[in-house]
């Protein structure tokens, strides 16, 4: 995505000087910066606002409302985004649903990192048979319909954040799997690892040492991707009523409430939708950035 | 003297396997063969599981049939004549024996063939899933083009920055989005429903645009960022460009019959794979627009317990993620001269 | 394009070397290279073009010497005009009395693949892998002249392949790339390159990418068709002994800049610029006993995005001085033909 | 006499190669038996085109991967068929320099841990020895430790980011090193560098190298013996001198008459001499001689038997019927071999192994007075 700050001159044949060329050397560094640490600082807004400020600031609990508040307008005194049918504030609950969806997200991906990273580490550095088998499992995995699991799951552990993080998992795990395993193919063929199994560095520490610290920033840019996809999916599951149960927010049910009052109240709907929006676009741009920045494709 | 018997040993004639090598069938079908034969042990592997984490849900499509009333009694009995108090396995075995002899059973709640529904429902999901891919595309090409022939240029910044955010909505958000704008406020397009094409085709395209629309704009988005990215590295980094440029080749040119030829192998590929994702994304937008597709026929089915539906549209949906696999790597070797099954580059 | 008949008989004889260099012939030379200056823009300015000026006569060949980053394939694709956009190019580059630095696009593509023609390093990655071998050398006919139909096309396509010895030129045409062997592309290369009868052939690293019988036979050929057709050839390597074979004339660049110039016989027999003397002194050579150390010199090329004040081959030179470090040499014409820029040049020697 | 530092006698690889969708495609035959042995502190040039097998025969020594058949031993070892750990212990005192510095170093890695890698691996010494011993190792190949030590190879040029690569294999006191192109992507300049450095090596430290390259001078350089390959096998094996001056297989004459030789004297272009075409694919090799599709000097009898390889001069030894410098081009041998050749006209490509094979008097039939 790096490109030169220039329109381009076809041919690249243009004598006219294009201002200092310190300064579009500087402005380039700073925007490459910008497109890393403006996400960056995007996705800490969004943890500290869900995350932190419902312990210190003025936030009401999502829950257990009083009837008597419901309904009132965005901008009353103590509700910035007013009160829902229930009489819970709107705010605390974009908020508490945001922590809902984030704590999916980070449970998610942090398995199918962690799961996932090593199985495909694990396949792609050690071929044959056993990569064979590993592969096709995880062929299955993706194949499988993720509403079936989704509704098993719920309906047999009950719904909610951990088992959506479950259902969740049984497709980010497959899919950092093949991502991993397509960048440890991909280090194998490098010389380094001939030399270092040459220079007698065992296959445990060759892993550890030459493998991971090469796929590791290909895993990482993809969970950040992979945050995006996760909160959008968990959005899902509690819009079908497979993840988070009322009255408990998330912003997948708190959605899928607001459908029924569309035409009345959109703020329900459009309130929850934007903060997903938000979300989704942060992470992405600080997916998209990183790579960037560590010049994959 | 001599020193050693270094390179005096007789030099033996290894390795000559002549080209009478056993010729096993054409390259191309063993190629077939091959992904056949992973795509049944996929499929096994899918199915299998399916009836297994079916039949450990509490409850079962007797129960779900006769509602919360029914006496245990009443349950078994029906159980009993649908067949379900048999051993896992042997449910199991009689339905793979139906599929083997063609029949893919009958429908616990309905007791209509699992056939005759996915007949019914699959043409509803196929016409949205092609409508979604064609907006996708015919966009997505043309927008690629336009941003990779001035890189960093305007056209290309706004439409990379949109793209990010359309990339960015999930699908469900756009409906009600969509459906609040077109159908609510401004009321030009139809919220629910579903006009088969057969009665009235314009219709039926106001009745599927709003749904394709929702499905199609993240595709659009991602296909458009990830054409417009190959084609820019192609035309950076690829040296056949230069030789193109260097010999009076016009841009365009080079981005049409050099770059883009180039690029299309990636993009099909993800299209490809895209479908197996796409067919989860039509289970909510069918349940928003409230259309008679397979995705709300397998919700449904899940929660009624009815294993031989969910068991056909599971292995329905199967099937095309492989075919839709093995289709792009045809393709690919259609299109891409060096890829030829069984010739070494 | 009746190169068939012109054939066996310019084979075997050496060069013509013309003693009057340049003035004589239609008008000036070809190409007419003055104080060229690349810049590429990045998190630091890059120079990797300092004002290097050279003439290419017509009808001969010109040889770049230098090692990676010495500026000669930088300075040869700003002839082109296909230098990246961060790059900015300032001089003047003129071509039969035409400035090509500053022509707008249009005019400029008619110029490349016209007048002007190059071939590349890597044959394998220079051909389009999906499109046939007949349809780059069509492409390149038509684009030059719309007129042409497909017919006529097809013949001069397979002419020009028959003219670059490719051996059975009706299957090759519809072959792609992949099937042909890096000699062949190279071959396909030169077919298209010559397709519009260029007037200046632009050679960079042709061979280097090829095997050593492989690169004969190539430069066996470039040579054979530049004898042929007249062109003038701008042969980029960094092989002096490949230029020693085939050029006429020699220029050395290092770091950017034009440090000796001279005819190939004169360049050789008394090498001036210590850095054409160290590159001489560290090819090894068939005639020297194994284990016989190179004549090396320490130290790596300078740093292009610092200003270079004085002669940037001052730190490694054995023979630098304090002026050295702290002023430009000038490149001159210090002897009749032999440009060069250094202090201290090694005096009239065999050679080493 | 001692046993040779190494000793690889008719190795083979071969790898299967698969086309679109893992489909069988055919057998690359990349070393075809080949024989030749380094003795200690010698250095043998190997030298080849592109697709003669010379990295491959340079990994099937190091067992890297395995080699398909054949013998390496190494200092009396048998490394063909040892079990991984022994292999490991093994294959401690023969180390790789690769062609690309930058791909042979792991990017994340700094020049210190790159060098301390092989003496970790091998437990050698103390932290505090080993950092020693690294330190004096990049002074070995030249470069300051206090300043280049922290670097990661992107920090380092291409010949500093070598002298590291060198500095790792010479860690663990290595006798044999095989440098697989280890100076083709340098520069002239610092190629120079660098071969000076491999020679002092050894000459202060006594190492023997297999010098891998594509380029005839630079093997020259620094070669006491060259071999020569084509298509997977050795066609040619001599003392450096004798086989740059009385090349005796056609295939080295073309390979030394392709060189543009940087001399004024004689700017001899090699017009005229280079030899047509390019070499056949190592997946179907021509039968009998390997170099028969492009030998001037190639008959029948080139087509059906493959000429074995004879010691036409001092130490020298060629694979063809008829060699070029011998003035009487191997009567004895070619008569007797064209004969058999003769009595079985219509050989089969396969047979041809049998008259090779029952050629036990390996005892020379040509020889040079020397």
């Amino acid at each position: 995505m790096a490109a030169p700050t220039e329109v381009a001159v076809p041919g690249g044949l243009e004598p006219v000087v294009v201002g200092p060329e310190v300064a579009v050397g500087r402005f380039r560094r700073l925007r490459a910066a910008g497109s890393i640490w403006v996400p960056a600082g995007l996705v800490l807004l969004i943890f500290a606002l869900c995350f932190v400020w419902p312990l210190i600031g003025p936030v009401p609990p999502p829950t257990g409302g009083s009837i008597l508040n419901s309904n009132l307008p965005s901008f009353s005194p103590g509700h910035l985004f007013g009160t829902d049918a229930t009489g819970n504030d709107e705010w605390s609950r974009l908020l508490y649903g945001g922590r809902a969806s984030l704590e999916v997200a980070l449970g998610v991906n942090a398995i199918g990192l962690i799961v996932g990273g090593l199985l495909g580490a694990f396949a792609g550095y050690v071929g044959g048979w056993r990569d064979s088998v590993i592969m096709r499992v995880l062929d299955v995995l993706i194949a499988f319909p993720s509403l079936v699991l989704a509704v098993a799951i719920a309906e047999r552990l009950g719904p909610g954040e951990l088992h959506a993080i479950w259902a969740l998992s049984f497709f980010s795990v497959p899919a950092f799997a093949r991502i991993a395993r397509a960048a440890t193919l991909r280090v194998r063929e490098q010389n380094y690892i001939v030399a270092a199994q040459l220079s007698g560095t065992g296959h445990l520490r060759t892993l550890l040492r030459h493998v991971s610290p090469n796929i590791i920033p290909q895993l990482t840019t993809f969970a950040l991707l992979g945050m995006g996809i996760t909160v959008v999916l968990e959005g899902a599951l509690s819009f079908l009523g497979l993840g988070i149960p009322p009255p408990a927010p998330s912003w997948g049910n708190m959605i899928a409430a607001g459908q029924g009052v569309l035409s009345s109240q959109p703020k329900f709907v459009l309130l929850p939708s934007a903060a997903l929006f938000i979300t989704v676009i942060a992470f992405n741009l600080l997916g998209e950035g990183l790579r960037a920045r560590w010049g994959e494709r | 003297m001599s020193s050693s018997a270094s390179a005096s040993l007789p030099a033996p004639v290894a390795g000559r396997a002549g080209p009478l090598a056993r010729v096993t069938g054409s390259p191309l079908l063993q190629f077939l063969g091959r992904r056949l034969l992973a795509a049944i042990v996929v499929l096994w592997g899918v199915t299998f599981l399916t009836f297994v984490v079916l039949n450990h849900l509490p409850g079962n499509a007797a129960q779900q049939l006769l509602g919360i009333n029914a006496t245990p009694a009443e349950i078994h009995q029906l159980s009993v004549k649908l067949g379900l108090d048999k051993p896992l396995l042997t449910r199991y075995g009689e339905w793979l024996h139906g599929l083997v002899t063609g029949s893919l059973g009958h429908s616990l709640a309905s007791g209509q063939s699992v056939t005759s529904i996915l007949a019914s429902d699959l043409p509803v999901t196929f016409e949205l899933i092609a409508f979604a891919f064609v907006i996708s595309l015919g966009f997505a090409v043309p927008i690629a083009l336009l941003a990779a022939r001035r890189p960093a240029g305007i056209f290309d910044r706004a439409s990379m920055l949109l793209s990010m955010a359309g990339l960015s909505i999930a699908n469900y958000v756009l409906a009600l989005v969509l459906v609040y704008f077109f159908a609510v406020k401004l009321n030009w397009l139809p919220a629910l429903g579903w006009v088969p094409p057969s009665r009235s085709l314009s219709q039926n395209l106001k009745y599927l645009i709003m749904p394709a629309v929702s499905i199609a704009l993240a595709l659009l988005c991602f296909y458009a960022r990830l054409l417009r990215a190959d084609l820019v590295e192609q035309l950076r980094d690829e040296d056949y460009v230069t030789t193109a440029r260097a010999k009076g080749v016009g841009p365009w040119r080079i981005i049409l019959r050099h770059a883009l030829r180039n690029s299309v192998f990636g993009l099909i590929t993800v299209v490809a794979l895209n479908l197996g994702t796409l067919l989860g994304a039509t289970v909510i937008i069918e349940q928003i627009f409230g259309l008679p597709g397979i995705g709300h026929e397998l919700l449904s089915a899940i929660n009624s317990r009815d294993v031989p539906v969910v068991e056909g549209t599971v292995l329905v949906f199967g099937v095309i993620v492989v075919l839709a696999n093995l289709i792009a790597d045809l393709l690919y070797s259609a299109l891409d001269p060096r890829v030829k099954y069984g010739s070494a580059n | 394009m009746s190169a068939n008949d012109a054939g066996p008989a310019a084979t075997g004889e050496p060069a013509v070397v013309s003693q009057a260099e340049e003035g004589g012939a239609a008008g000036g030379p070809l190409l007419e290279v003055t104080d060229l200056r690349v810049d590429f823009h990045g998190a630091r300015t890059v120079r990797a073009v300092d004002g290097l000026s050279y003439t290419v006569p017509r009808a001969r060949t010109v040889a770049l010497i230098g090692e990676s980053g010495s500026g000669k394939t930088v300075s040869s694709r700003a002839i082109m005009g296909l230098l990246p956009e961060s790059a900015r190019v300032v001089g003047s580059i003129r071509f039969e009395g035409e400035e090509l630095i500053g022509l707008p696009e249009p005019k400029m593509r008619s110029i490349r693949g016209g007048s002007i023609a190059m071939i590349f390093q890597d044959p394998a990655r220079s051909l389009n892998p999906t499109m046939r071998i007949g349809a780059q050398i069509t492409e390149a006919i038509h684009t030059h002249d719309r007129s042409v139909s497909d017919a006529a096309a097809f013949d001069h396509a397979i002419e020009l392949m028959e003219l670059v010895r490719l051996p059975a030129a009706r299957e090759r045409f519809r072959q792609y790339p992949h099937q042909l062997s890096g000699g062949m592309r190279q071959r396909v290369m030169i077919a298209m390159a010559l397709s519009a009868r260029p007037k200046l052939l632009i050679a960079d690293e042709a061979t280097t990418a090829l095997d050593v019988t492989t690169q004969a036979q190539i430069m066996e050929l470039l040579r054979d068709l530049q004898r042929r057709l007249g062109m003038a050839v701008i042969m980029i390597s960094h092989d002096l002994g490949l230029a020693a074979s085939f050029a006429d004339d020699v220029l050395v660049m290092y770091a950017g800049r034009a440090v000796e110039r001279a005819p190939t016989r004169k360049l050789f027999s008394q090498v001036r610029m210590q850095y054409t003397r160290a590159l001489l002194g560290a090819i090894p050579r068939l005639e020297n006993p194994p284990h016989l150390p190179l004549a090396a010199v320490p130290g790596q090329p300078p740093d292009l995005s610092v200003q270079q004040l004085g002669c940037p081959f001052a730190p490694r030179c054995p023979a630098a001085s304090q002026k050295c470090v702290e002023v430009r040499p000038p490149f001159a014409e210090q002897e009749p033909e032999h440009l060069w820029a250094c202090w201290h040049p090694a005096g009239v020697e065999p050679r080493s | 006499m001692s046993e040779p530092l190494l000793e690889v006698s008719n190795l083979v690889q071969e790898f299967t190669v698969r086309g679109g969708g893992g489909v069988k495609a055919g057998v690359v035959h990349a070393v075809s038996g080949v024989s030749f042995s380094v003795e200690p502190g010698e250095t043998l040039g190997l030298v080849g085109e592109t697709g003669s097998g010379k990295s491959t025969l340079a990994r099937a020594v190091l067992q890297a991967p395995r080699p398909k058949s054949g013998s390496v031993r190494f200092r009396g070892t048998e490394l063909v068929g040892l079990k991984h750990r022994q292999l490991v212990r093994a294959r401690r005192h023969m180390q790789l320099v690769f062609q690309d510095p930058f791909g042979s170093l792991d990017p994340k890695w700094r020049a210190r841990a790159l060098v301390e890698e092989p003496l970790v691996a091998f437990k050698v010494g103390s932290k505090g020895e080993r950092r020693r011993r690294v330190d004096e190792l990049l002074d070995v190949v030249g470069l300051d430790p206090s300043r280049f030590g922290n670097r990661r190879p992107r920090e380092l040029s291409g010949g500093q980011a070598q002298r590291v690569a060198i500095a790792r294999a010479l860690a663990l006191d290595p006798s044999l090193i095989i440098c697989d192109e280890a100076v083709s992507s340098l520069d002239v300049l610092i190629r120079a560098q660098v071969l000076n450095l491999l020679e002092r090596l050894r000459s202060e430290l006594g190492l023997a190298y297999l010098f891998i390259a594509h380029d005839l001078a630079l093997v020259k350089q620094v070669s006491d013996r060259v071999a020569v390959m084509y298509l997977g096998k050795v066609v040619e094996i001599g003392p450096a001198d004798s086989l740059y001056r009385e090349p005796l297989h056609p295939y080295t004459v073309a390979l030394l008459a392709s060189i543009p030789s940087p001399d004024p004297e004689q700017p001899q272009a090699p017009v005229g001499k280079a030899i047509h075409g390019e070499p056949p694919s190592p997946i179907d090799p021509p039968s009998g001689c390997r170099f028969r599709t492009r030998c001037p000097r190639a008959q029948d009898l080139c087509a059906t038997l493959e000429p074995p390889l004879r010691e036409l001069a001092a130490n020298h030894y060629a694979a063809c019927h008829f060699p070029v410098t011998v003035d009487a081009p191997a009567p004895e041998a070619s008569a007797e071999e064209a004969a058999r050749a003769e009595s079985t006209p219509t050989v089969p490509v396969a047979t041809p192994t049998v008259p090779v094979a029952t050629q036990p008097s390996r005892p020379p039939t040509v020889r040079r007075p020397s």
